[in-house]
């Protein structure tokens, strides 16, 4: 049974769509979607997610499992971060440490969509509130990593700019991808609550178009992964086996979050799929700017060539598993 | 007169950009999505959807006296993010 | 009622969009949404509401309001530049009260098109012989603009290129805009009466995206006009004035003329929205070309900061109230 | 009832669409589609023409009809660059004559996709394996094309790089055009035969949207090709009556063999159109990299300026005709 | 030989290829979205949408001598509408 | 120091970045999508979606030393490919 739903996950439009990305670099065609139509179709994706995530939460309210699942999220988002920097400080200086890190301890929106979807092939039902947990958990991480540099960095950064928290806080609360989705789940949240009329009128673009919309962005995200393993030499081998490992590591301590809360499968899945995903959107982001040490090639290259199509291709259906048989343990 | 020619990441354009009006250049011209590399590694326009950018050319004509401002606010902010500052000869048309 | 219509407005999704690109300027978010993309939809808004205007029209024919309404949209093209140039030369030079005043004589296709998504909303008819009304009002003013700047101007303007009427001609009628709306009119007439088949098949494209795509289009309107906000100082307190009193002043005497041919309430609205609307399309880049002694950050400032927010928040609404008090006044 | 076709063929939305972009550039109108926005839309279509066409073969299976149409279009893509060659030679240096062959050779996937369009519109049934022919025909003609080259241009070609076969064989069989159809079509394959849930998530997108993204597409080729039309007059009658014959010719040749293999009238139609129509898009970029001694305006010109024309708007109903005309001939 | 740097709005590019095809150039190259600011204010390319359009910036390389006839046809379109234009000393590589 | 200008073929880019850095240089920077006209006629951007792309402008910082291995390297490609190179004296600012 587990090899079927590995096989179900690789045989769906997106994640063959993604492989058709990799192959293009690997064979060595001249595919390519140049900027910005990726950011059309990622600013697409956060929008609409927000927005059904919105309109579902406004039905669900902030009742049961709500606020206990989003707290638990937060808190992953501070632990995470903390846990990555002990291990990656026995290969990497503070400043690297801690950008990788940050990456870790937030997430990415793309592989938690993919879950969704994986989920809706497999009618397994899923909350909106989930949206809230993710648009939550992609800020602290870049706080922590932040605080960690100043901690564990030497006291002197040579030609360092003065850290000014305004900016800082700016780039981890306000950067364009946590701001859309958390405006968007708002919006979703006002429009359901007081001018039903718009949903309707919204779902041909927000709900029918995703999920081609995911499949045609997965194969862009495939070429762009391709394009950064070649760079994952120059990573060693010890970040290579960080990127597959600390995430299995972060399902396993979401898996034991969700039984503790007893979650249903679906937000079970989204909730390990969270804990285990990286960023390589609003991380690398605010990291080149506020801890230009480190060397970016080394998180983005981990988080996208590595760990993101780990989590498409294998991860999510083994997370399923993991979530499957942990409910299935005596409470 | 004077050219200066400034390629630097995208993030860093709003600083670069008031470091050149607080030297009172009378103005500049930016191109954005510049691929490149440079000591730091390559930068390409495939992660640009990620927020992360590319790089930024930014374009100055200016006097001969005006150098030394621009290099004082720019120089700090391309020693600690990166990227690359030359001077060219230049007369109007 | 009337804060009711407000509030029902303001709480649609393309108006709560508009607030989150306006919000995402003023909180210092870098969300934005790059060059080309907003033309992607600016495009498509175009075609498709062409489109389904000439399919309407194509049904509706020429008889009834059609001619009366079209003609007198067209007259309130070549009047409210010429009142507005009165107004304005008491603060400006011709040539700035020239290219404001064509602004405002002139149309935004945009707050044409949300007044047309708030009309479905509240369940009122229009007819698509508005879109006729609102493709020949683009164009005149900017010929009565380059008029009064030939009548008021020095007469003698510095280094100015000799007017080549020929230019200044295409640039009126064909620029993009007008061209790419009157184009699409047409063939939706043509496809209405010959190829009906073609209709049903191009629906899901122009008509079931429209509202998603209006909606996503606005906050990327949301970003660009408070992008213009802090220009508006360099405007001063008249030419702020101005832009919400002037569309005001137009919204009353567009509403005459809706009592005076006892247009629907639809129609009605989408009138008077014409006349109280201002170009940031058509006029400004015309005369940027052709009046490049006016300084383009005053008559965008105004139409992009100002007047536009002021329809799309509460003018329409506001301007509902006005076409259902006047119409069920005796006539 | 000829002209019948050729109208209802010149009322259809994509079409009608294609000569706005014309009569853009002809009134000189402003009227662009800034790129990448063009790019946004081919990948668009050829990714949904290769699903939907790996949706249908897996249904249809290779038996039957599959695989003869298959070996004879494979078979006209390497005999119609040869004759063309012979033709062309009259008047063309080895250089010219042997990349506009490999340009006729090959195949216009969007003449393909507008042929199908036509075809619904007529209610006329065709195959999905049809898009297998599209795709296999797109490369063959490239390296006849350069084996002309070899064999006809002078030994010594001053300053010419040393031909590296690897990239010529990747540059034909992996360009992005031919690598999206491909790859496109094999993931239709998989998800009809494996993941069939997947089929109508995708719908909207790939299927639904078609005709219209097909259409808006179309606005952009008109305008492109209108732009060509001016290179025209470098290039001379003997390549205008060339872009216009030859087709014709090719055409004859498909009908002759769609008559020998008794195909549907929907998939003659498409063999046909395969047969008559040009490369704008795999080929013109592969001889711009191996023969650069050609005159690249001299074949894009043709391809786009005069041959994809021509089919569109008056090919398409008459090929239709000859293929109606041939299949009621006595077998 | 020279190099010719031109930034103005793409409004004008068409007026201004012209004056350097009719100044007898071998090629210019041209590169648009190009933002700024200048006297007349600042160009972005939030509007480009809107068919205002942002910059242009062409380059031209001439020889020495076509420099008098470039100024001649080119000095008049951006006084009246905006946009700078400088050379600089190039050799061929 | 000096600066060279590279203008060609988008589809030339990978070979020309090849060279680039066989010669040895410490960086480069690209900007895609210029448009314009040379001996070989002119480009638009309007075909870019048919894969035949546009022009690359690339720009190279260097020592003067280096100029004769980018030379020996660029110049068989823009010779048999077309394109235009400059080379321009730069100083760091
Ligand atoms: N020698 C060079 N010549 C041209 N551009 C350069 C050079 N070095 C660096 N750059 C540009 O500056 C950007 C930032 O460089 P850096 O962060 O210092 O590696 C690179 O991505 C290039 O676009
Ligand atoms: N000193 C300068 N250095 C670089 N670019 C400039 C300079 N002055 C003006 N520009 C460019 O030329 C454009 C038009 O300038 P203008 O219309 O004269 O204000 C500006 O938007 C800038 O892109
Ligand atoms: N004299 C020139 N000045 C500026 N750019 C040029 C010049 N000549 C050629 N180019 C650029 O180089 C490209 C390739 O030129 P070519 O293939 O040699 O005609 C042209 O499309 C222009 O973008
Ligand atoms: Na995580
Ligand atoms: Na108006
Ligand atoms: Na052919």
């Amino acid at each position: 049974m587990e090899s079927s739903l590995i096989l179900q996950n690789l045989l769906t439009p997106p994640v063959l769509f993604f492989f058709l990305g990799v192959a293009a670099v690997l064979v060595g065609s001249d595919l390519e979607i140049p900027a910005p139509l990726p950011k059309l179709f990622s600013l697409y994706l956060l929008l609409s997610i927000g927005f059904k995530g919105g309109l579902e939460l406004q039905h669900s309210g902030l009742g049961g499992q709500v606020l206990p699942t989003i707290g638990a999220a937060v808190a992953m988002s501070l632990l995470v971060p903390i846990v990555s920097f002990l291990v990656l400080q026995l290969q990497f200086d503070a400043f690297n440490a801690a950008a990788i890190a940050a990456t870790y301890g937030s997430i990415s929106a793309v592989t938690f969509i993919t879950a969704e979807s994986f989920l809706e092939t497999q009618n397994q039902p899923f909350d909106g509130f989930m949206v809230a947990a993710l648009a939550l958990m992609e800020s602290p991480a870049i706080i922590v990593g932040l605080i960690l540099v100043k901690l564990a960095a030497p006291q002197n950064r040579p030609g360092a700019q003065p850290m000014r928290w305004g900016s800082v806080l700016r780039e981890a609360f306000l950067n364009s991808s946590v701001f859309l989705l958390v405006g968007s789940l708002v919006i979703g949240l006002l429009v359901a609550a007081y001018s039903p009329a718009g949903i309707g009128k919204m779902e041909p673009f927000s709900d029918k178009l995703f999920y081609g919309a995911l499949t045609f962005f997965l194969l862009d995200m495939g070429i762009v992964a391709a394009q950064r393993i070649r760079e994952l030499r120059e990573a060693g081998a010890f970040l290579i086996a960080f990127s597959v490992l600390m995430p299995l590591f972060n399902a396993l301590l979401g898996a034991l979050i969700v039984w503790g809360l007893q979650l249903s499968p679906g937000n079970g899945l989204l909730f390990v799929v969270l804990c285990a995903s990286a960023s390589y959107i609003a991380v690398p982001a605010a990291m080149r700017m506020t801890v230009p040490e480190a060397n970016p090639s080394l998180y983005i290259s981990a988080a996208l060539g590595i760990t993101f199509p780990f989590n498409i291709i294998l991860g999510i259906p083994l997370y399923m598993l993991l979530v499957n048989t942990i409910l299935s343990a005596p409470g | 007169m004077k050219r200066v020619d400034l390629i630097f990441s995208e993030r860093e354009l709003d600083g670069v950009l008031k470091a050149i009006d607080a030297a009172g250049a009378a103005g500049y011209s930016v191109i954005k999505h510049v691929s490149g590399r440079g000591p730091h590694g390559a930068v390409s326009d495939g992660l640009e959807f990620s927020g992360l950018g590319a790089n930024a050319h930014v374009i100055v004509f200016c006097e001969d006296a005006l150098l030394p401002k621009l290099r004082q606010g720019l120089q700090p902010l391309l020693n600690y993010y990166g990227g690359v500052a030359y001077v060219t000869a230049a007369d109007p048309l």
